[in-house]
């Protein structure tokens, strides 16, 4: 989500799954939701069955979202910013664009500083010894009162319109269809058509998943998609938005509770080294608003801050210890996985805990993570099924061939009850909290995952109260208010997030007017405060529990205004709207740009916003005082220059993947520190790991089947009868080439290893001309392991590189080198 | 010993036999299979332990009679000739269906209605063995096309009515006959019958004994 | 249970009619090939439903998975690849199973009274009860369907969910069929359905999109809407103009009277052979 | 009605023979047609949300047994939630499956330990796991817990130990997990997000 939020503000699917109906063109790239998300991809269908809307696929396999296409256009894996900057350029030069839009509601007027530049693939402040940029250089021009300098004539060279017209200039439909091997004549079809959305009433939305963010150069290959939608309108509309369609049923939410390394709850993030001083601290997140009148809203982050410190250290937080601050851990550096399985590669690491994760399967180059593991003095596995990662250190023969006696880590498993056995909430893609209930007892001897975290962290507080230790003041005087200590139950949790009055909250504009009772549940995050009185565990999740009751368990679906906004079906985030940005769906003067899709419209009579959703704005505030529609940006409006938020520049650019069938970088030849992404953090060490066209000629791309779910259905008789046995995918052209028959057992190789899977040979993959060389791409499903009903297999993972996406370190999955033979 | 009374040995036990376990398996396939081909005749499935059971019996018994005709059809090839004399005989059919025939040409061991019996079956149960291995459940039918089960399954009822219609004629010629039943039961008949009804056969019997 | 919760309108193996006086409405499944996207959904609902599992197989080269339709798999989508126009590929993906024919082959070629039987909602249900395992059933479905189990010998195959009919519900495939490629209701319902489906397909550019519901069996009540059904073989061999084999019609049609009537007139003319000629003896003095 | 001696017999001939005919099997079949049994006539239903992908499908969950105290509550069937707004009662082949994944062949049923060096999973007790856990985790971090870095500034951290956490657990066991995780002071904390 590092790429939308340096967009928008929010790093969120935009609109909701139901929402997707209200299209009239859906683009289908860098995913493939009718596998992946069939039950979502249902809404496609109906825009299509009632909208007449058309359906884009472009992927490099003709999938299953290809087969109910109207139109498919196929791409070489891992050049999707080439094919979207084509999209970009064409919108640009053919005028194609929602002018009204981009000029009110994007930083398309701002004026960017002049130091900033980019030359020969690389913009300015590059560190090629460190591979990292020193982004000073990336920002805007500010004026004297505080404010970004803007050209509301767009005629300046240095405002964001021009700098974005020169930059994809560069992208003609030629240059196109020589990187991404996409003919032209295709390439232009798919431009027409999505041109054809820029008019006010018509919509298109972009479904991606993996297939973006799968990259070295993901992040910004959605970001390219976010800005192709801007440019038409497209964002905050019913029908549109940037639909980024989550993997797992609650990564969602766990990313909004921030369970990554860097994060707190509600995407605050953590101190670094440096911020030593409390208020520094909020003051650089309390961002000030860089146009007249704009919200930011995260000028509230102080509201948030304290309130979340509230519910983790209750009467231990003050104001005078700021409120536990310095019990936060600060950050030297980002440990994300790839990060960590480094670092235990070295020997830096001790002791791992993987709760519900399989990273032997899940994470690149098998070899580097079996050995990584066997490293570590103990390994914690809390899950529910038996997975490959609680067995790397067992000899499975040709799947995973190692000697159990020469591993000394010591491996604890503990069984963990499923979704049928436990209550809870779990936060759909479109942001969507929603309460399940427990229909039966797990089996043997499981227990929930609250149930665990409480039994090791009872355990280690009474060690700490007992005996001592290093820094016990955390532990020991976390909140833990609950009825039975060892077993916190769902509704207890639920409610110390969506957080509570600790003394009576009072109306800032009334004193005397209490908006909640001292000891009663939040209504919303607008009650929050940084004064200590309100406690908050995720403050965007703030009123999910209010006293109203459950908001995530309300099971009223009515629809009163048809387009499927159901708003009191469980709870969305933020206070319960269901399209974000839906303030842009409205022209300035608050009239929805297309009434019979409205979400909201100023009601000057009621002085406020009403429509079928809830306003992403402040409800009260007229047109006339300008609130822009991104009120998370400080600008109030949506970036197409990305400022600093991006590691590798403020605007998209092509970068070969990491493993590419080219030697060069089409876009520029002559560059090789610009050939892959210039800011792709590699270990020492990895280098040598990757291959090159010589030797492994073939691209090779990993993916999912409809069939599976990750790593767990093969667990599944159902499943596995579906889709019983490992196999990859290759084209009836390189079939012939290299004598292969559909059914035949072939051997697929890396730099960094081998798996063995059976052949299907198909007329859905093809060689694609690409700067007049033929390129073959073999795909490769990844549903098994050496544990499970289905038939045994590889680790696929076995085949990937250890390198990950600039921003977010998101392993380069999709696109990898690879060569084949007939076993 | 036929010298010592007025009998005539026509099959030994061997033969007798081996024609009984032919006629028994044949009627059991012919309850069993109407069962299975009419739902008028379904009431034949109980004596079978019912419709699973007359399924799963039917092509073994089949196989049993099959087996066993095919002993019959070894030992009495011979006599099934077709030859002028029969072809004559054949002529004089109204005269001796209406009991008034006269003179008739000295036929063998069997006349020509018998041979006709006799080629037919020969012809009928291999093909009924055949198509019947066809449409065998739940053994042998996978195996085969579809089509080939189809017309198996209507070869086979065709066949078996042939087969049927055959033997109810030679069932009845045999009890119209008079005298001709204690062949297959006793294995004689009297010199008469045989002087009557297979003049040359009892020449040629009485040659061999003399 | 009542006797009838669904009621009758043919019956293996039997000559009479059934009772089926009370008509009850006349039910589709309308599968529209141009929305599926080959999930194996259905596959996997029928499955759970009926509580059957298949063997955990081999991939044989393709994704069709079970590679065929047996006695536990009772629907199986089949994928083909093809390019009707050239250079556009399409993939035309095809649930297979029982059509439930509205003149069904298997219960015409039934011996076991009551095995198979024709509810007066078009439902062709198999009573595994009263199934004898012989195979009748494979020999007349014109669309090649019923499997023999290994397991016990008996014939089995789509339901329709005859069960969940029965008590209001929609059959399992349809109501998880997550893009409602899959549909469900009265048969008229389902024929205007997929009139407005063809016409959107043609606006796409399928100009020979249409209904396939064959009246060589009389109709189905599971109807497919293809974009090509001038070429229904395009979709993994789908009959063009299916009908009851004339091998299978010979067969259970004009020979089981014709040739029931032979063998009685062959008996009634012996006996009245009998009457009139009277035995054959052999004169006494021949005897001598 | 006046019944001729000749007329009784002719009756009890025909009664004998029809009755006879039934012992051979013309007697009418008892059942004509009966549908499977509807199996959730009384089946307790719960309602729940798809642990796969991030649609959320609503899901319907039917056990065995009305949870009276004596029964033993087991799923035996889950189907689609038809008021759920987004699936409206459909499922994907991996929602519609999820009764075997709840039944699982596979599903860890006790805690195990496999000590350094060893071939096999041993059973031990949740106390036992905990504690020999928790033993392990407060040696490692009393150890390597960093509380101010070089240049002696507070960073109070422990990146000795990391964690990688579910994706699909519910939002409640991720906030108490972040909770612990954080109150412990671990930087190496992710999750499947990442991948």
């Amino acid at each position: 989500m590092a790429s939308l939020a340096p967009t928008f503000g929010r790093g969120a699917m935009t609109n909701h799954w139901v929402d997707i109906k209200n299209a009239d063109l859906i683009l289908i790239m860098g995913g493939n939701a009718a596998e992946a998300h069939p039950c979502g991809f249902k809404w496609v269908t109906e825009a299509k069955a009632h909208r007449n809307a058309k359906l884009i696929v472009v992927d490099p396999r003709f999938t299953r979202s290809a087969a109910v296409s109207d139109y498919y256009a196929p791409i070489r894996a891992g050049t999707d910013i080439a094919f979207l900057g084509g999209v970009i350029n064409y919108l640009l030069s053919n005028d194609k664009i929602h002018h009204e839009y981009v000029k009110n509601y994007t930083d398309f007027s701002f004026l960017v500083k002049d130091e900033f530049k980019f030359e020969n693939g690389i913009f300015s402040g590059y560190d090629a010894e460190k591979r990292k940029y020193d982004k000073a250089t990336w920002g805007y021009q500010m004026g004297k009162d505080g404010f970004v300098v803007t050209d509301p004539t767009l005629k300046n060279p240095r405002c964001v319109y021009q700098m974005m017209k020169a930059h994809y200039g560069r992208y003609t439909p030629d240059v196109v269809s020589n990187i991404c091997g996409t003919p032209k004549d295709d390439f232009l079809k798919v431009c027409e058509m999505i041109a054809e959305t820029s008019k006010s009433d018509k919509t298109m939305t972009i479904m991606y998943a993996l297939g973006w963010t799968q990259h070295s150069q993901g992040s910004q290959m959605i970001r390219t998609g976010a800005m192709v939608q801007l440019l038409l309108g497209n964002i905050g509309v019913a029908g549109g938005g940037m639909n980024a369609l989550r993997g797992h049923s609650n990564i969602q939410g766990l990313t909004d509770l921030g369970l990554l390394s860097n994060l707190l709850p509600g995407y605050m993030t953590l101190p670094g080294d440096a911020e030593q001083d409390y208020k520094t601290y909020i003051e650089k997140r309390a961002f000030k608003p860089l146009r007249p009148g704009q919200m930011s809203y995260w000028q509230n982050y102080g509201k948030f801050f304290v309130s979340n410190m509230k519910a983790w250290f209750g009467d231990a937080a003050t104001a005078k210890n700021n409120w536990s601050y310095d019990w936060l851990p600060k950050l030297d550096k980002g440990y994300d996985l790839l990060q960590v399985f480094e670092n235990m590669n070295q020997g830096k690491v001790n002791g791992y805990l993987c709760q519900g994760f399989n990273p032997l399967a899940s994470a690149p180059c098998k070899i580097k993570v079996s050995g990584s593991l066997s490293k570590l003095k103990y390994l914690v596995i809390i899950d529910p099924l038996a997975t490959e990662t609680s067995e790397f250190w067992q000899n499975h023969g040709e799947y995973n061939d190692v000697d159990p006696s020469k591993i000394q880590t010591e491996v604890f498993r503990l069984p963990s009850t499923c979704f049928a056995e436990e209550d809870g909430s779990l936060v759909s893609s479109s942001r969507v909290l929603q309460w399940h209930w427990k229909a039966t007892e797990p089996p043997g001897e499981a227990k929930g995952d609250p149930e665990i975290m409480a039994g090791i962290f009872l355990k280690l507080k009474e060690m700490y109260k007992k005996d001592g230790g290093a820094f016990p003041d955390p532990i020991l005087n976390l909140t833990w208010k609950h009825r039975q200590p060892e077993s916190p139950s769902a509704e207890e949790l639920a409610k110390e997030f969506s957080g509570k009055a600790l003394k009576d909250v009072t109306d800032p504009k009334d004193k005397s007017k209490v908006l909640v009772k001292g000891g009663e549940q939040l209504n919303g995050f607008a009650e929050l405060r940084d004064d200590g009185s309100t406690s908050c565990g995720c403050w965007i999740f703030s009123g999910s529990w209010s006293e109203k009751g459950n908001l995530m368990a309300r099971r009223d679906n009515s629809d009163p205004f048809g387009i499927g906004q159901t708003l009191n079906w469980a709870f969305a985030w933020p206070a319960n709207r269901r399209v974000l940005y839906n303030r842009a769906s409205c022209d300035l003067s608050g009239k929805p740009y297309d009434s019979k899709r409205k979400l909201i419209g100023w009601d000057a009579a009621a002085g406020k916003w009403t429509g079928s959703d809830i306003p992403d704005i402040k409800a009260d505030s007229a047109p006339v005082e300008g609130i822009n529609p991104f009120i998370m940006n400080p600008e109030g409006v949506a970036r197409f220059f990305a400022v600093d938020k991006m590691a590798e520049g403020p605007f998209p650019e092509h970068y070969e993947p990491m493993e590419s069938p080219l030697a060069n970088n089409p876009m520029h030849p002559d560059n090789p520190k610009a050939r892959a992404n210039p800011a792709a953090r590699v270990f020492k060490g990895d280098w040598e790991t990757f291959g090159n066209a010589e030797k492994f000629p073939y691209v090779g791309t990993t993916y999912r089947l409809t069939e599976h779910f990750h790593y767990w259905t093969k667990h599944v008789k159902l499943n596995a009868i579906m889709q019983p046995e490992q196999f990859v995918e290759i084209g009836e052209e390189l079939a012939k080439e290299k004598g292969i028959k559909a059914g035949d057992h072939v051997r697929v190789k890396s730099m960094r290893g081998f798996i063995i899977a059976v052949a299907v040979v198909t007329k859905r993959l093809r060689s694609l001309n690409v700067t007049g060389k033929k390129v073959h791409t073999i795909g490769i499903p990844i549903h098994w392991g050496f544990m499970g009903v289905a038939k045994n297999g590889y680790i696929t993972n076995t085949l990937t590189p250890f390198v990950g996406d600039a921003n977010t370190q998101t392993p380069e999955f999709k696109a990898f080198l690879v060569d084949i033979e007939k076993v | 010993m036929s010298n010592e009374t007025n009998l005539v040995q026509r099959y030994n036990v061997k033969e007798r036999t081996n024609h009984w376990v032919v006629a028994i398996t044949f009627i059991m396939l012919v309850l069993s299979g109407l069962a299975l081909f009419h739902p008028s005749c379904l009431f034949f499935y109980s004596l079978f332990g019912g419709g699973t059971w007359a399924r799963i019996l039917h092509p073994f018994i089949g196989v049993i009679m099959f087996l066993s005709f095919l002993g019959l059809a070894v030992k009495f090839w011979d006599h099934n000739h077709i030859t002028d004399t029969d072809r004559e005989w054949r002529k004089h059919l109204g005269d001796i269906l209406a009991n008034k025939a006269k003179n008739l040409p000295e036929i063998g061991k069997y006349n020509i209605g018998q041979k006709y019996l006799f080629w037919s079956l020969v012809a009928i149960i291999p093909m009924l063995m055949l198509s019947g291995f066809i449409i065998w459940q739940p053994y042998f039918a996978p195996v085969f096309a579809i089509g080939l089960v189809r017309f198996a399954s209507l070869i086979h009822a065709l066949a078996a009515f042939i087969g049927i219609v055959a033997i109810i004629v030679h069932v009845y010629a045999a009890y119209w006959t008079r005298g001709s039943i204690s062949a297959m039961t006793r294995g004689t008949v009297t010199k008469a019958w045989a002087k009557h009804h297979h003049p040359a056969w009892y020449k040629e019997v009485n040659k061999g004994a003399k | 249970m009542a006797l009838q919760s669904l009621d009758i309108k043919a019956r293996s193996a039997t000559t009479t009619p059934s009772p089926s006086v009370r008509e009850t409405m006349e039910v589709a499944k309308l599968i529209d090939i141009s929305k599926c996207i080959g999930c194996k959904a259905c596959q996997v609902a029928c499955m759970e439903w009926n509580d059957l599992r298949d063997e955990v197989g081999n991939n044989v080269g393709v994704y069709d998975n079970p590679a065929d339709l047996t006695a536990k798999s009772w629907t199986v989508m089949r994928y083909a690849e093809v390019e009707v126009e050239q250079n556009k590929l399409e993939w035309l993906i095809r649930k297979d199973g029982c059509m439930h024919c509205a003149d069904p082959g298997c219960l015409k070629a039934c011996p076991s009274p009551g095995a198979i039987v024709q509810y007066s909602n078009g439902i062709v249900d198999f009573h595994q009860e009263n199934c004898i395992g012989c195979g009748y059933c494979i020999t007349g479905c014109p669309f090649n369907v019923p499997r023999i189990s290994k397991q016990d010998s008996k014939a089995y195959k789509c339901t329709l969910c005859s069960d969940r009919i029965a008590v209001g519900l929609e059959p399992a495939c349809v109501k998880t069929c997550p893009t409602g490629a899959i549909v469900f209701g009265a048969k008229g319902d389902m024929i205007h359905h997929a009139e407005g489906r063809v016409t959107d397909l043609k606006s796409r550019g399928y100009t020979n999109a249409g209904l396939y519901d064959p009246q060589g069996v009389g109709g189905t009540h599971v109807m497919y809407v293809l974009q090509h059904a001038d070429q229904p073989s395009l979709y993994s061999g789908l009959p063009k103009d299916p009908s009851i084999s004339a091998m299978v019609g010979l067969w259970k049609g004009v020979a089981k009277p014709l040739l029931s009537l032979g063998i009685g007139l062959t008996v009634l003319a012996g006996f009245f052979h009998y009457i009139k000629a009277g035995p054959n003896e052999v004169e006494e003095e021949t005897e001598k | 009605m006046q019944v001729t001696r000749r007329q009784f017999f002719k009756v009890c001939a025909g009664g004998l023979g029809s009755s006879s005919l039934a012992m051979l099997g013309f007697s009418p079949n008892d059942a004509l047609a009966e549908v499977r049994t509807f199996k959730l006539e009384r089946a307790n239903e719960t309602r729940n949300t798809c642990p796969y992908c991030s649609v959320g499908c609503g899901i319907l969950m039917y056990s065995l047994g009305d949870k009276a105290k004596n029964a033993k509550s087991s799923i035996i069937h889950i189907e689609g939630d038809p008021d759920h707004p987004v699936n409206r009662g459909t499922l994907c082949p991996k929602g519609a499956g999820l009764l075997d994944f709840v039944h699982s062949p596979n599903r860890l049923k006790f805690p195990e330990v496999r000590e350094a060096g060893s071939k096999e999973w041993k059973r031990i007790s949740w106390d036992d796991a905990f504690t020999r856990i928790a033993k392990l985790m407060k040696a490692d971090r009393d150890k390597n817990f960093e509380a101010k870095n070089k240049d002696g500034a507070t960073v109070n951290r422990w990146v000795t130990t990391g964690f990688l956490a579910a994706s699909a657990s519910s939002n409640e066991s991720g906030y108490l997990t972040h909770k612990v995780v954080r109150s412990l002071g671990m930087l190496a904390f992710d999750n499947q997000a990442r991948v």
